[in-house]
């Protein structure tokens, strides 16, 4: 097989996103980081919802499945589990993750099927105009909420913390070093891996700029232990306005499909039903 | 000949215990039973019951007649002892007065339980007072004691002792063999190798399976639950992957999502939680993927009648997901059908890349019968295999074909890659807006519906003269019809039979005689209305005359068919 | 006389803005407009456009025709250009050939923005280019702009300055006035302040409140979310309560409780996210709840084609929900339609205590137009009073009545307790299980449906000559049928036209001499069929002869349907 | 008006739970703490979804919505907004309010709106006969799952408390005093108040028992300060098996109404719209 390029991840799908998106960044880090791990376009499955984060699917060369608005992560567990020899990677915007899609993603973290979860953050709901997503600011004034919005964000890190999900990362769009480093690490994780990627949406989100995160971003160092839940979370839940980058917890959980394997084999083939079913057949009496 | 065995009881005392004893002592004398479960929304307490027609031939339909009751607690007796024939017998718990009840045993269940070492052993118990009854070869029970408790030498023992006991009790009353039927005298297990003892849950999963499935998403509720049980319990027997989800629509994403990348998927629940399904099945019609959803019907609306029975969901199936598709709705009648039905169902689903739904409802589900040892052939897969995929020059997941149907590849397997998406799509799979590219692809999606429309089988119709009012019915309600037109037809015939299986599509009915010829239409559906009536109106342009319906959630017998139908012979 | 202005450009570059000066423009001139939006599922680029139908009256009906095109990208020059008519003329943001385009203006637009001092006031320059072109009365344009931009100092002096600059270019190319109304000489506010500018969205939010809707709980979805913005900021001007849910799951049973507590309540979705309340639907059936639910509807399946229009959700909000239960599906055929017919709703909603659907579209939703100012007559509440309440001996949510409609209390406005249930109940709200009880229950709603039924009414009829061929149509597509037929009955009548508002339930159709009488029936619904097709097929077994449908998601126009109903008065 | 007793909470409905269930406490405690709190039954409303849990909302004398399995959270909100001056207290199985309905949980605790949720917490989905609810072990086997629970069990409180909950307790219902105070406070805590309540199921669930509360289960004491997040997380997370009783957690969040209240009105009324609307259609022209 020829080496891989950059190339090989292209796809011919026009763009739809508007100029200046933070969404380009991810979109240029994610080919970038598929090339660096080798991993070629047939291997990959890239599984996604409906919103402008979705949307990458199609601008990558790769097996896409493109589902329901906030869906996606349970149509790619499936699809992990059935086809474990898949590298698949679920693009989802704030909405469909937090808010549509809130409660599968409570239970992915239980289930830790080993996939990687990048939830674009552009703190809006940015295809359907501007509404709130889970974590526009609190008083933030945005379509729907004329007198800003009422509900206290979503802390979606202090969440995937505090249920011990095997993965959790926060990264910025316009970080490229810093996001492929992530991602990489992400993909190469077994088990559920969360990455919130802190994405400036220019259209309709004036307060998380690339000015805002410019200032108020810092790396974790090495001072900070990843294998401490509670120095996780108190990083996750500080109130001094500095947003955190890098991996802020992981553990070493046992994925999902490892804990059931005996006996259960390829799920995409079914030719040995007939010997199987007759000696099921025999309880049967 | 046949006999109906009532057992009754709280919930929690182990009536289907008895029952499943029971059913398999039949089996196993090479005679048949139709065990049927009245059970109430709760864990404990309240008056469940299980009746078992047992008979010398197969059969499929409840029957309000009780030859023989077991009572396990004093309300149960109280409100099934009305119903038990005059010739019959009675088996309690409590002394009841010989006032109030002549036909009752002189001896007391619990009483032989208790003295067997342990109450819990009332269920054995009770299963031995009808073993005793019917005159069952003695052996037999006792093998099923011994394989049932087998593993607690604690528990063998007492349940060995209560059939012992209960034994010597029937014989000193001079009951045994009280009803006894032809076959009775079949002994040993030799009879019967070749039959099942299966409930209407387990065969569909034991369809499922022989229809290759490997992946099922589900989330609990009843009446559907037990198809998820049973397979959840063959998963390392059958390779197949078993997900409790958190909720329905996470189930029916998963079943794309699995469907999508090779397996055989499936999900099960009832019209409620299904309902939360239908934005996922718009979804299995826009990508094209090959699924089978199983509805086990339960009285709505919303929560209704949680242990109920109906056949109030088919409009439901129909129409669930916006925009239009095709789709298949089978409904079987009987268990053996259940599995021959839902083993079509994952042919057809990826034959046509459609969702198949098979409908089924309480009364199936959670019936019991005999059924004859099925066939298990080879699946045939409808996928393109990796050399298939990989010959091609390229690959798109829709393309145009002339019967709407486009070669589905599975991700990973070539060095394709195959996309498909939720949005309108070009065939590469990737989504588009423009005009020309929508209507062609909406264009697709018709010629698909015509292709799975033209495969319409002709439903099954026992036609005697094509001018008789004509029966229609679909699913459970089938067979207890089938036994009410046998009464009704046994003089001189007075009711042709027309038997649906498949619901969706229907093909041009008037291609039967007895259809196209008939005046007077009567159906008969396990619902308030608006089902299969609502179905013909539309496709057959042709309103049903009479229609015999339910509104309480029991389900139909054969001696109320008997009567209704009976009543609806003139022209109208 | 009309004329048809086309307004071009990237998504983002402000056409709806320009089309809004406009739009106001002709209101505040005594004049009418039909704004129709044709917009892609993006935020930035592309090729969007609004189309403003000027006219003297009244007008509901998209048309193909374009006199005057705006084009702000030349992308969207190069796609729109073709479009316009011989006679019409081109303004545009980059200079053209001559040789490409012989009718282009001679002045360039975005140089005429740049030059007043922000390129972004080229939604000005072009609002200004048609309000000159059409000869507006300039201080209507002036007064305008200064409503909208008077609140910053910078703002409004360069879109001053943009209307200005645009004014001179006019006059010197000899423009001004080249497309002149009759109506354009009407100067000042005066001839029009019994005239609003409204969207569809505004104008069912406007019935809604008028309906007496004080909550609403709903989750973003093109192309319903207008409604719900609209709302939001009415919030403390009417007393309404706007809630984004989390979902529509949410949002349905939000409805419901809110509903219970008393207050009128809605949601709005588009199809797929409709889907997603089926279940909640039921909810609201078996709790007997009103509420009024919009679905916007857009092509499927899936997430199709978000910014499309369609006709295709009829038979899902006709079968929503499992079980069986009264519902009324309206569906507005105008702007101000979508007023009266939201607030109907509300009040049919509460009466019967049903769910009570509206259906728009797309195109409704998003077009704007000038309608007359609504009456808004008091609100008359269905439900018991405190002291109603506090007078009775006891209370029964569901007591049995003779039309299965039972007086409804609110929790905590009286000293009876109010309780209801999803399970089947008793009159009190309880669960029950017993046979006799449920089916009592379901009677009840049976009784409920024929209630509602027997209150449908006969839709509007425009006869000639019963033996005509039938044109049936039903929301945003009768008006545009309604100008289609006016064009070919012009000569001598060639076609009836029966428009349906009322979907569900139709009344006996065959009162009407029209319907009864006509050898061909032609449906005209912008849908791939299966809507109402099939409704009149199960309900008056009738098929249509001929069904003029549409895959591509864009609007029927009046030029389209006449020269396809056209083609439809052979008799078949 | 007579004075209050006990029975004025009683209802006539057959009680269908099992002998010796947990439910039989929380219900016994429900009604005394109404009693306690001198609530009339007609100015308080129960609301629930389905499963055993929800069944409490019937053998209560109050009003009473018994919506959907895992939706009662929504109505309930909705049912509050519009009548502000019910006291709502919602009740669910732990399937219900962490399965099926988790996502309307996640979002209610960000809104806030003031009613207490009593999650019924029987490690079980009891009305469908023992399946695995979000909260049962890992590795117990149940019905669907005769291998054992793969999935981690979903940690409640931890998830509230990190989603900054306005009120977040456990009790148990063998404890009737400790339950009997925890309700009391939770009722009148203005906001979301969230109650996890540890209910024995002795038909399915072998592993949770009465005899296993009572070794594991230790009281909070004043040592505990509920307004410390991290304080709290650290008891939610802690895993030494021993299992807390009473306020993790709780702070001063305003509640969803009175943040929007400003010329919003009586929401069961709508007789103003004539010249209300007058006013807004001068905005159409
Ligand atoms: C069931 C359903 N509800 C609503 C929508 C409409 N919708 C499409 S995208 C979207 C939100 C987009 O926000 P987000 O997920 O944050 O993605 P972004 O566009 O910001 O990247 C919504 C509400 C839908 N497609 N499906
Ligand atoms: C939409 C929907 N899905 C499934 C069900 C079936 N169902 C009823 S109760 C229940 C779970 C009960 O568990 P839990 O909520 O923990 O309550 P418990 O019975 O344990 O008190 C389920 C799955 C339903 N009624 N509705
Ligand atoms: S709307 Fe926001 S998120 Fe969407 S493409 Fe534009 S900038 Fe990006
Ligand atoms: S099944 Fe469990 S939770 Fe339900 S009533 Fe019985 S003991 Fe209680
Ligand atoms: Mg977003
Ligand atoms: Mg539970």
């Amino acid at each position: 097989m020829a080496e891989l390029t950059l190339n090989d991840y292209k796809s011919k799908v026009e763009n739809a996103w508007c100029p200046g998106c933070g969404n380009f960044g991810i979109l240029n880090t994610l080919q970038k980081s598929l090339l660096a791990l080798g991993l070629p376009p047939e291997r990959v499955l890239l599984v996604s919802g409906i919103g402008q984060a979705p949307k990458i699917v199609h601008y990558v060369h790769a097996n896409a499945f493109d589902g329901l608005h906030g869906r996606e992560v349970s149509s790619a567990q499936a699809a992990k589990i059935v086809a474990d020899d898949l590298t698949v990677i679920v693009h989802s915007g704030d909405g469909g993750a937090y808010g549509e899609g809130g409660n599968h993603f409570l239970h992915a973290m239980r289930r830790n099927v080993d996939l990687t979860h990048v939830v674009h953050d552009n703190h809006i709901y940015g295809l359907t105009k501007g509404q709130a997503s889970p974590t526009t600011e609190q008083g933030q004034k945005v379509a729907v909420h004329p007198d800003g919005v009422a509900a206290l964000p979503m802390n979606p890190l202090a969440l995937a913390i505090s249920q011990s999900c095997s993965f959790v990362a926060q990264s910025l769009s316009s970080n490229a070093g810093h996001l492929q480093e992530i991602l990489c690490e992400a993909i190469r994780h077994p088990g559920f891996s969360f990455v919130n990627v802190l994405q400036p949406c220019v259209s309709w989100d004036p307060v998380h700029t690339y000015a805002h995160y410019q200032k108020h971003c810092y790396l974790l160092d090495a001072s900070h232990d990843p294998t401490d839940q509670l120095g996780a979370l108190a990083v996750a839940l500080a109130h001094d306005g500095r947003i955190p980058l890098g991996v802020l917890y992981r553990n070493e959980r046992p994925a999902l499909r490892p804990i059931m394997e005996s006996g259960i084999g390829d799920l995409r083939t079914c030719t040995d039903r007939p010997a199987r079913l007759a000696a099921v057949f025999n309880r049967f009496r | 000949m046949e006999f109906n065995i009532r057992i009754t009881g709280a919930a929690g005392q182990g009536m289907q215990t008895a029952a499943d004893l029971l059913g398999r002592s039949l089996l196993r004398s090479g005679l048949h039973v139709y065990v049927h479960q009245d059970i109430e929304s709760r864990i404990r307490g309240g008056i469940n019951f299980s009746q078992l027609r047992c008979s010398d031939r197969p059969v499929h339909a409840p029957v309000e007649r009780v030859d023989l009751l077991v009572s396990l607690s004093p309300e149960s007796l109280r409100a099934h002892a009305p119903a038990v024939n005059a010739g019959g017998m009675i088996f309690a718990t409590s002394a009841v007065e010989p006032a109030d009840c002549p036909r009752c045993a002189p001896f007391v269940l619990s009483e032989l339980a208790r003295k067997a070492g342990n109450d819990k052993t009332v269920s054995t118990v009770a299963a031995a007072v009808a073993a005793c009854a019917l005159d069952l070869p003695a052996e037999i029970l006792d093998t099923l004691v011994d394989e049932r408790f087998g593993s607690s030498e604690k528990l063998l023992d007492v349940n060995r002792r209560a059939v012992q006991l209960t034994r010597e009790a029937m014989l000193e009353a001079g009951l045994t063999g009280r009803l006894s039927l032809p076959g009775g005298s079949v002994s040993g297990t030799g009879a019967s190798t070749d039959r099942l003892f299966v409930s209407g849950a387990a065969s569909v999963a034991l369809g499922a399976l022989a229809g290759g499935c490997t992946f099922m998403a589900a989330y609990p509720m009843s009446p559907a639950t037990g198809i998820m049980t049973t397979l959840s319990e063959l998963t390392h027997d059958c390779g197949v992957w078993v997900e409790q989800a958190e909720d329905e629509i996470a189930a029916i994403n998963m079943v794309a999502g699995a469907s999508y990348a090779g397996a055989r998927s499936m999900t099960a629940s009832s019209g409620g939680g299904f309902a939360l399904m239908t934005e996922g099945v718009s979804l299995l019609g826009m990508i094209e993927c090959p699924a089978v959803i199983v509805i086990a019907q339960r009285p709505g609306p919303a929560t209704g009648l949680p242990t109920r029975t109906a056949q109030g969901d088919l409009r439901l199936a129909l129409n669930a997901g916006h925009g239009r598709f095709a789709r298949v709705i089978l409904a079987p009648r009987t268990v053996s059908e259940a599995y021959a039905l839902t083993a079509r169902a994952f042919d057809l689903a990826e034959r046509y890349q459609i969702p198949v739904f098979v409908l089924t409802d309480q009364i199936l589900q959670d019936c019991q019968t005999i059924i004859d040892r099925p066939d298990v052939p080879p699946v045939t897969r409808h996928v393109l295999t990796p050399e298939q995929a990989a010959a091609l020059p390229f690959y798109e997941r829709y393309a145009q074909t002339g019967d709407g149907i486009s070669p589905m590849a599975l991700p990973g397997q070539s060095r394709h890659v195959v996309c498909v998406d939720s949005d309108e799509h070009d065939p590469a799979g990737h989504l588009i807006e423009d005009a020309a590219g929508s209507a062609a692809m909406a264009a697709k999606r018709l010629r698909r519906i015509a292709t799975v429309d033209a495969a319409a089988p002709l439903p099954e119709c026992t036609s005697h003269d094509p001018a008789l009012p004509l029966v229609v019915s679909w699913g459970t309600t089938a067979p207890v019809v089938v036994e009410a037109l046998d009464a009704l037809n046994a003089g001189s015939p007075r009711f042709n039979h027309l038997q649906v299986t498949q619901l969706w599509p229907l093909p041009d009915l008037r291609a039967i005689p007895a259809f196209a010829a008939c005046s007077r239409l009567i159906l008969v559906e396990h619902s308030v209305g608006d089902g299969l009536d609502g179905v013909l109106a539309q496709t057959q342009l042709r309103g049903v005359d009479a229609f015999i319906g339910k509104l309480d959630g029991r389900p139909f017998t054969v001696e109320e068919l008997t009567a209704r139908i009976g009543k609806e012979d003139h022209h109208g």
